[in-house]
């Protein structure tokens, strides 16, 4: 089947990242495939690699970068809710001349579309909540 | 047929929305702080009205494994897939 | 696009607190735009949405009611209210800001069971 | 003396906590959803049994400046800022 | 530091779902390592922070109850659990991983009431 | 009399730093001065100079900046809930080899005691929580 994830919360005050996380790596292990992973809302603070947590817990953007190359996953970040939060590629950056970026590797900004695009194209649209 | 995830505690308005609006045919897996609705409480009795399921993952981060209700199901994470495969949609009260 | 499907956009969080009524209301119009059918549905906090005379400008937030008839111009025509949730507030039609359908919980039950895909917030 | 403020609708169980433990002699002010506990529901009237205020422009906001019980003092931010003065400690319910 | 104070850590989420629990612990052990007088008071679903056998290992996450113990050893005593959060959930002491005393709610009327600073959380 | 404000949650998904913020400003026009602003759990996100909202929603973290300069204000971003969550200056994204920070001017981080130490310096400590 071709799933869908919406992931709505952000890593320390959610555990949707987790949640997802976990379902996107067994949903693969099963044979299934992800067709993309929406981050919306708080969601899009996953898509930030200057996180620096701690040696002893994860870090939850450079997990989801490893496992979006090695499955070649579209992880799509809302660009409207990624703005208003401060989450910018390089692109975005110089449109708006902030002087720096921080989109982790792997995750791509683009519209809220993307979200009704997934919800079509899928067998199952499954929102993890925050 | 739909699959209801539910991942606040009860003391969150989620669980009794949910029990209210669930159909007889759909089944409830309580993930994250959802899984707390496993406790003794005035609502275990409509829960179990259900065909019910709790992600051990969250119940064992807990401490719940062992005040489990019997009658609900443990599932892993594979176990949440196959449920999202079985059921037509998936509805997430959060 | 393949198809079309039917999507449910669920709101269940009081406006302002946060950015979920405005953040899916524009998930609301966008599966419009995409010629999806569309419906809303108001449970719980998420029915103070709808309530009328809201007037943000105190806390310099944009008036997130005064978007609510844009669901029109995007001929999204289903709008449902859990009148349990109305009722528990002490809301009635008189207090919305748009016309909304009341259902009850087995009205919901169906409307749920209808979707091919449900986007909660 | 105790300036309890709550920032939850009533179906957090912030507002009922508050009131189950709050002394006679501390307010309450609602900001934020708290302002939500101004409506008719269970637990106005043991509300009402405090001296309550509500952060006015929080009302404004949620269209609620008509549906208020008259015996919940509206406050600006200044007035906030004249509670917090007033009495010793803020004990913030969220 | 120019007097000391009481200062009360309330916490009223659970651990896991959010970083509540540890950040709270955090401050908690920060007020004592700066001599002031330190309380904890866990109610609602913060109770859930105290519960025996957690084992987040298949989460990933810390075992937040494993760090309570350093509440002793930073000289932490006065640990309080409100006994209606934990009637409500069903569990009793034995349920619970370090020693906390049951207060009623007028004993936690007055336990605020005695606070120079309440921390919130 | 001197307070200072402990502020929890994040622009978009709290109204805390909204309430914080016009509390404080009414605070000094009453004559009143802040200690410290202090920043923990997701409201380290109000110190990220990258927030891009559209420019009919508030930027939060430049409305800050602008405060704090102004009135000269002690912000104290919680550094351990900073770095969790992707909130850098120039000298942690040196120290931690990150390429680039997003730190808003007039905020500083540091360590959780200066939330202890403004629970005894000021005469009332206030908390925005989220």
């Amino acid at each position: 089947m071709k799933f869908s994830l919406a992931i709505y919360g952000a890593p320390c005050s959610s555990q949707a990242p987790d949640t997802a996380y976990y379902f996107a790596k067994a949903a693969l292990a099963s044979g299934h495939d992800i067709y993309r992973l929406f981050f919306y809302m708080d969601g899009v603070q996953n898509a930030s690699r200057l996180a620096t947590p701690p040696q002893d817990e994860q870090n939850i953007p450079a997990r989801w970068s490893e496992l979006i190359k090695a499955h070649n996953i579209d992880a799509v970040v809302c660009i409207a809710a990624a703005l208003r939060r401060g989450v910018l590629d390089k692109s975005e950056a110089d449109r708006y001349e902030k002087d720096a970026n921080n989109l982790a590797d792997g995750f791509n900004l683009s519209g809220l579309g993307q979200l009704i695009d997934a919800g079509i194209e899928s067998d199952r649209l499954i929102t993890f909540g925050c | 047929m739909i699959l209801h995830t539910i991942n606040k505690s009860p003391q969150n308005p989620a669980l009794k929305t949910c029990l209210r609006v669930a159909a007889k045919d759909s089944a409830i897996l309580l993930i994250e702080d959802g899984v707390y609705a496993a406790l003794p409480g005035p609502d275990l009795e409509a829960l179990l009205q259900h065909k019910v399921y709790a992600l051990a993952p969250d119940i064992k981060a807990r401490g719940l494994l062992e005040k489990l209700s019997p009658q609900i199901t443990l599932v892993d994470y594979s176990g949440f897939v196959a449920l999202v495969e079985q059921y037509d949609t998936v509805q997430s009260w959060y | 696009m393949s198809e079309t499907k039917s999507f449910l956009v669920l709101n269940r969080h009081a406006p302002y607190a946060s950015n979920f009524a405005k953040e899916a209301l524009d998930v609301a119009l966008m599966s419009a735009v995409f010629n999806q059918k569309t419906s809303l549905l108001f449970m719980d906090d998420g029915v103070f949405q709808l309530v009328r005379s809201q007037d943000p400008s105190e806390i310099q937030h944009k008036n997130c009611s005064q978007t609510l008839p844009m669901l029109e111009m995007y001929e999204v025509r289903h709008i449902y209210v859990d009148e349990i949730s109305l009722n528990e507030r002490g809301l009635s039609e008189e207090d919305l800001v748009i016309p909304a359908q009341r259902v009850n919980a087995q009205e919901i039950s169906q409307l749920l069971t209808r979707q091919h895909v449900i986007l909660n917030f």
